[in-house]
């Protein structure tokens, strides 16, 4: 029962500590994204700091979009996820095992990343803390998302840009959540509020995403 | 000339004959280090406006010299290994690249630590720290392909195409920054154009500025010559002379 | 001509010993990993190529008396 | 060829895609020991019918049985059962042959007791057995994925072409063992061009049913 | 000569019809991920204004960025890049044809679009024809330089997110005049100055890339 | 076998790669109407060989010669008379194989007056002109990248498995097709495992030599 689960959360580690890179990449584009910022905008501290808490959400959410595009994609091209899909093991627990994968290859890294870039843009002080915790949820919460869009578009040739389309809509929830629990941070407001709400959003993708993504590949192979 | 410039392109020939230099590049580049050091943080006078802080300036200048000169380095390395199939320019290139990234990284975060007492804040978007942070960015890029290709014939030229394209760019970078910056004109302090400095204050600065240079050429030398054994680890000569090794480095090759 | 009172002062800098310490350090750390880097790693090679040359000898010996045996 | 003996039997299957009859009518019945050899000319729908047979495609009409049951009620306990190797054999580049083998163990509980090394080598990959898949000759990856063949105790095996880029001595090997195979009383459904050289073979020829507007 | 580029321009276009989303993609990529930022930092038109030069041009070079990944990618995955090397016709041609048609398909219609954007984002007035002439000169710079990451990358497992680290330094003087070019018309200063320089860097990219994109792909295709 | 006369030659030819030796002292010289098989097991270099003969490789040392002339210093022109058909065959999924072989024609300017209908007609693909590859069966892909063997009129055609999935009577029919292409003065130089049915052909067994430590 669980073998499946262990065997695939312990393969895509070692896949992803095998290319070195991948672990590394979605952080730093994560960095060089913000990095340009200022250089589009404005290099003054204190404009910085007002957009900083977006900023800082949007860049994270992206890093997290495009890393999820390949989270099917390279088993689907060797056959490895036709071979998942025939084997006796309940298929939304190797999902749910990709997905955690998934994010700790990339949702942990960018949450530890996320207070360096801060100090950059020069973010107030009061708004760290609520960064780590909004990203640390927030970006479990994208992974789980994702991993539907990216079960939905994995047959399709040239998925690329048209995964975007069709999850973030469904990131814009997280987004708000995550960038204004920073934002009211930085401006004194408690913040639990919309930390609870992103443990809602946390707690209930956990419970749909992974029987969705499961349902969403069975459509994607057998077409 | 052209047997002078293939005695220089062998990598036996230059596994030797920079075994006998090192030695003293290496006390070189130790003492002016220890001077430097010693005479910047206890000697040379404290600077007017920034206290005893400046002292930073012992290291954060010339690691930012050779951070650039060293992309150099890099670069026109790669460029020889790639025109003339020269294999000891490829392997001085892989060993400059990650030199160099630690070098930016130490200009950065020195100059980091600085930015603290004196602005009162870790970072600015300053036209130079900003030049500083796209070179750091430039040198990870030609480490990550260099350790993505896994053969290693592939990874040299991809990365020595890669910091010859990074190297036309750097002039266009940095002046396209610095534009940047002035268009701006931000209200935030300006980096100290460097004040006509007291000559006290300069001359620890210039034996460190050449401690480094030295440091920079033992550090490349000793990565170079493992990179060379590494590859050549089959060949006869690496293998006799692996035999002369002292004693104690064989027993650990017991176990 | 040396420019602090005392040892204490020279580690407080006035105020600024936090910084320029850890400046100092934290260039020491990387520039010395820098210089041992290489040398671990030559260790490790140089015994990488013993043991194998042992291993060679070995089974040069093995093929040996296996040909003489018969 | 009485149906109550048969572990394994398809009943009047047929299949259309796009309106486009590949195959129907097809009744089989197959029983330990049976090697099933499907045949017939590019596009008839070998591929096709080997993936409605592992469940990756459903049939248009028709039932499959395992054991009596049909699957479509009984899918788990029918995959326990099930090996299939397709065109794209599931191997990961990245990994070395070793590591492909023990994810594939991992995965599927129920393993033999060869090592690792032993299968690998019996597989004529000795010495290949650390280094990263992508570096191995079309043949030698085949092998890799084949290898799984070793280690697997399902009794039915489903194969699609599986001696495509194996050298000759290679597909002497593989006879013996698919033969090995149903001597232990397993059952072996495959698609292949070749001519096999194992006796008592069932064969099932596919017309080129289809037509294209 | 001429064949070898005609031929795979017209290949290239028809591809991208075919799959008629990668038209879209891009374009659709750029649309959400701006309408992201009203969200994740504040909807009110005047602060909007401000940073929507440099917004719009970030953005535009992201969505270049990652569609640039693909430019070898399909080619490379079923042996046409191995065809296209030993064909004899010059190669530089050839890569020129495949970043034209990437600049077609991408691009232009950014460029396109971009006004729109603009006003959704409050762009005064003075912004909208520099957005789009830097637009027009820029993202096809930025196909050229992303051309020749795309070369280096094209024969690794994963390079995915490898290509940001490599090709977004390079894109840096591109952003810089590009965004300050519509700042600066905001602001109400003259702008053939950064135009010209965009220009320059056109031209000089135009010199370089197809060399440079032909070397890279030799490299990374005798590996 | 007098070098003379030789349209295409190799002289000792070597690769390593990471230090492994896979093969040293390749000597062969073709004359217009031969055909040369390159055989040996799995892994024992064929297509690397025919990967250094399309000029997709470099060899470690040795030299080709094409018309007497060494191809290294005249690779434009080599490459003018030069098939190359490798294990990926370059087909677009997504196109047509009509659109396919059209792209083929305008990349390639030097082709045969047949009509794209007949040369995938005669491929068997009739009816199948017009729908994206992605829908062919793994042997009608293979026949929709061969039909460049009949556009073609390049002498030299280097084919790495080129009956890999196609059914008995296309292997067949490309026996015809590469005995005609000889006939005409042509040469073929290919990679199988499987027995030829053409008089006069030519071997080179390639030894199973890399030794991985
Ligand atoms: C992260 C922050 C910083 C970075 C990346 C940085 C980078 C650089 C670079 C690249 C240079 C060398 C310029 C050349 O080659 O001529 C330099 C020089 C210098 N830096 Fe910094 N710097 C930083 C922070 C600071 C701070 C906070 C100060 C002091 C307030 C400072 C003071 C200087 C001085 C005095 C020089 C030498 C004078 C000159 O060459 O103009 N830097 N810095
Ligand atoms: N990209 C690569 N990197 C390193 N080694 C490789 C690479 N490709 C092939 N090899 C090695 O080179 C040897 C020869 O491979 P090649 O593909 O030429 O064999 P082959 O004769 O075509 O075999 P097959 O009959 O299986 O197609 C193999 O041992 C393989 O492991
Ligand atoms: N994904 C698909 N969509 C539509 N049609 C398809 C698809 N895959 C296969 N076909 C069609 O179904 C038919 C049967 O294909 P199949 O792959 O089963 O043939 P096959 O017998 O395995 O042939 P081969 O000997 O070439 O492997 C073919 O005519 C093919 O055109
Ligand atoms: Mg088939
Ligand atoms: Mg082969």
């Amino acid at each position: 029962m669980g073998g499946g689960f262990s065997a695939i959360l312990q393969r895509d580690l070692l896949l992803a500590f095998r290319h070195r890179g991948e672990i590394a990449n979605p952080v730093i584009f994560f960095f060089i994204v913000v990095t340009l910022i200022p250089l589009g905008l404005t290099p003054e501290a204190s404009r910085l700091a007002e957009i900083a808490p977006g900023i800082l959400w949007v860049m994270a959410l992206l890093a997290s979009l495009l890393s999820v595009e390949g989270l099917f994609q390279s088993d689907y091209r060797d056959g490895t996820l036709e071979q998942l899909l025939i084997t006796p093991q309940p298929l939304y627990l190797m999902v749910l095992a990709k997905v955690l994968a998934h994010w700790l290859i990339t949702g942990l890294p960018l949450t530890l990343l996320a207070p360096v870039l801060g100090m950059m843009l020069s973010l107030p002080t009061a708004g760290y803390l609520p960064l780590v915790l909004s990203l640390l949820m927030g970006t479990a919460v994208l992974s789980l998302i994702g991993a539907i869009g990216a079960g939905l578009t994995v047959a399709l040739r040239k998925g690329g840009l048209l995964l975007s389309l069709i999850v973030m809509p469904l990131y814009m929830p997280v987004l708000i959540f995550g960038a204004s629990t920073v934002q009211r941070a930085v401006d004194g407001f408690p913040v639990d509020g919309p930390l609870a709400v992103m443990g809602a959003l946390l707690a209930f993708s956990l419970l749909i995403s992974p029987f969705a993504t499961a349902g969403a590949l069975r459509v994607s192979m057998h077409g | 000339m052209w047997q002078w410039f293939h005695r220089l392109g062998s990598p036996r020939w230059f596994y030797n004959t920079s075994g006998k230099w090192l030695p003293w590049l290496s006390v070189l580049a130790a003492i002016l280090l220890s001077l430097g050091v010693v005479w910047g943080l206890g000697f040379a006078p404290q600077d007017a406006k920034q206290g005893n802080s400046f002292r930073i300036i012992y290291i954060h200048v010339p690691a930012s010299f050779l951070a650039l000169a060293g992309y150099y380095v890099m670069a026109i390395s790669g460029a020889v290994g790639l025109i003339w199939k020269m294999k000891l320019a490829d392997m001085v290139m892989k060993s400059a690249a990650p030199i160099g990234a630690v070098l930016t990284f130490v200009a950065l975060v020195t100059g980091a630590i600085w930015g603290k007492p004196t602005w009162g804040t870790y970072w600015v978007w300053d036209a130079r720290i900003t030049s500083m942070l796209v070179l750091f960015f430039l040198y990870l890029g030609v480490i990550a392909l260099q350790y993505s290709y896994t053969s290693q014939d592939a990874a040299s030229k991809a990365s020595a195409v890669l910091s010859l394209v990074g190297m036309v760019n750097i002039p266009i970078i940095y002046k396209s920054v610095d534009w940047w910056y002035t268009l701006h004109q931000p209200a935030t302090i300006r980096l100290t154009e460097a004040p006509s400095m007291h000559p006290d204050m300069f001359h620890p600065l210039l034996v460190m500025i050449l401690g480094f240079y030295c440091f920079y050429a033992v550090a490349l030398i000793l990565n170079t010559r493992v990179e060379i054994l590494y590859r050549e680890r089959r060949t006869r000569w690496v293998q006799d002379m692996v035999l002369e090794t002292p004693v104690s480095e064989i027993r650990e090759g017991q176990n | 001509m040396f420019q602090f009172e005392s040892l204490s002062d020279f580690i407080q800098m006035g105020g600024h010993g936090t910084y320029v310490w850890a400046a100092y350090l934290i260039s020491l750390l990387v520039l010395i990993g820098l210089v041992v880097s290489p040398l671990l790693r030559r260790r490790k090679l140089v015994q990488e190529v013993i043991r194998q040359q042992r291993r060679e000898a070995a089974r040069q010996k093995n093929s040996d008396t296996a040909q003489t045996a018969p | 060829m009485s149906s109550q003996a048969a572990i394994f039997s398809l009943k009047s299957l047929a299949f259309e895609r796009d309106d486009r009859l590949l195959f129907s009518g097809i009744s089989v019945a197959l029983e330990p020991g049976d090697i099933l050899q499907v045949e017939g000319p590019n596009g008839c729908g070998k591929t096709t019918l080997l993936r409605i047979i592992s469940t990756a495609l459903n049939p248009t009409s028709g039932t499959l049985f395992w054991r009596g049951k049909d699957i479509s009620q009984h899918r788990q306990d029918y995959l326990q059962n099930l090996l299939f190797l397709g065109h794209l054999p599931g191997l990961k580049q990245s990994l070395s042959p070793e590591e492909n083998l023990q994810w594939w163990r991992r995965l599927n509980a129920n393993n033999s007791l060869l090592s690792n090394e032993e299968v690998l080598a019996s597989m004529g990959l000795r010495g290949y057995e650390d280094v990263p898949c992508f570096t191995l000759s079309a043949g030698q990856q085949r092998r890799a994925a084949l290898a799984r063949l070793l280690i697997t105790e399902a009794p039915l095996w489903v194969l699609d072409e599986p001696f495509t880029a194996i050298d000759k001595q290679g597909v002497a090997q593989l006879e013996v063992l698919l033969k090995d195979h149903v001597k232990k009383g397993g059952v072996v459904i495959l698609s292949t061009h070749q001519d096999l050289g194992i006796d008592g073979i069932r064969r099932l020829s596919l017309p080129l049913l289809a037509e294209v507007s």
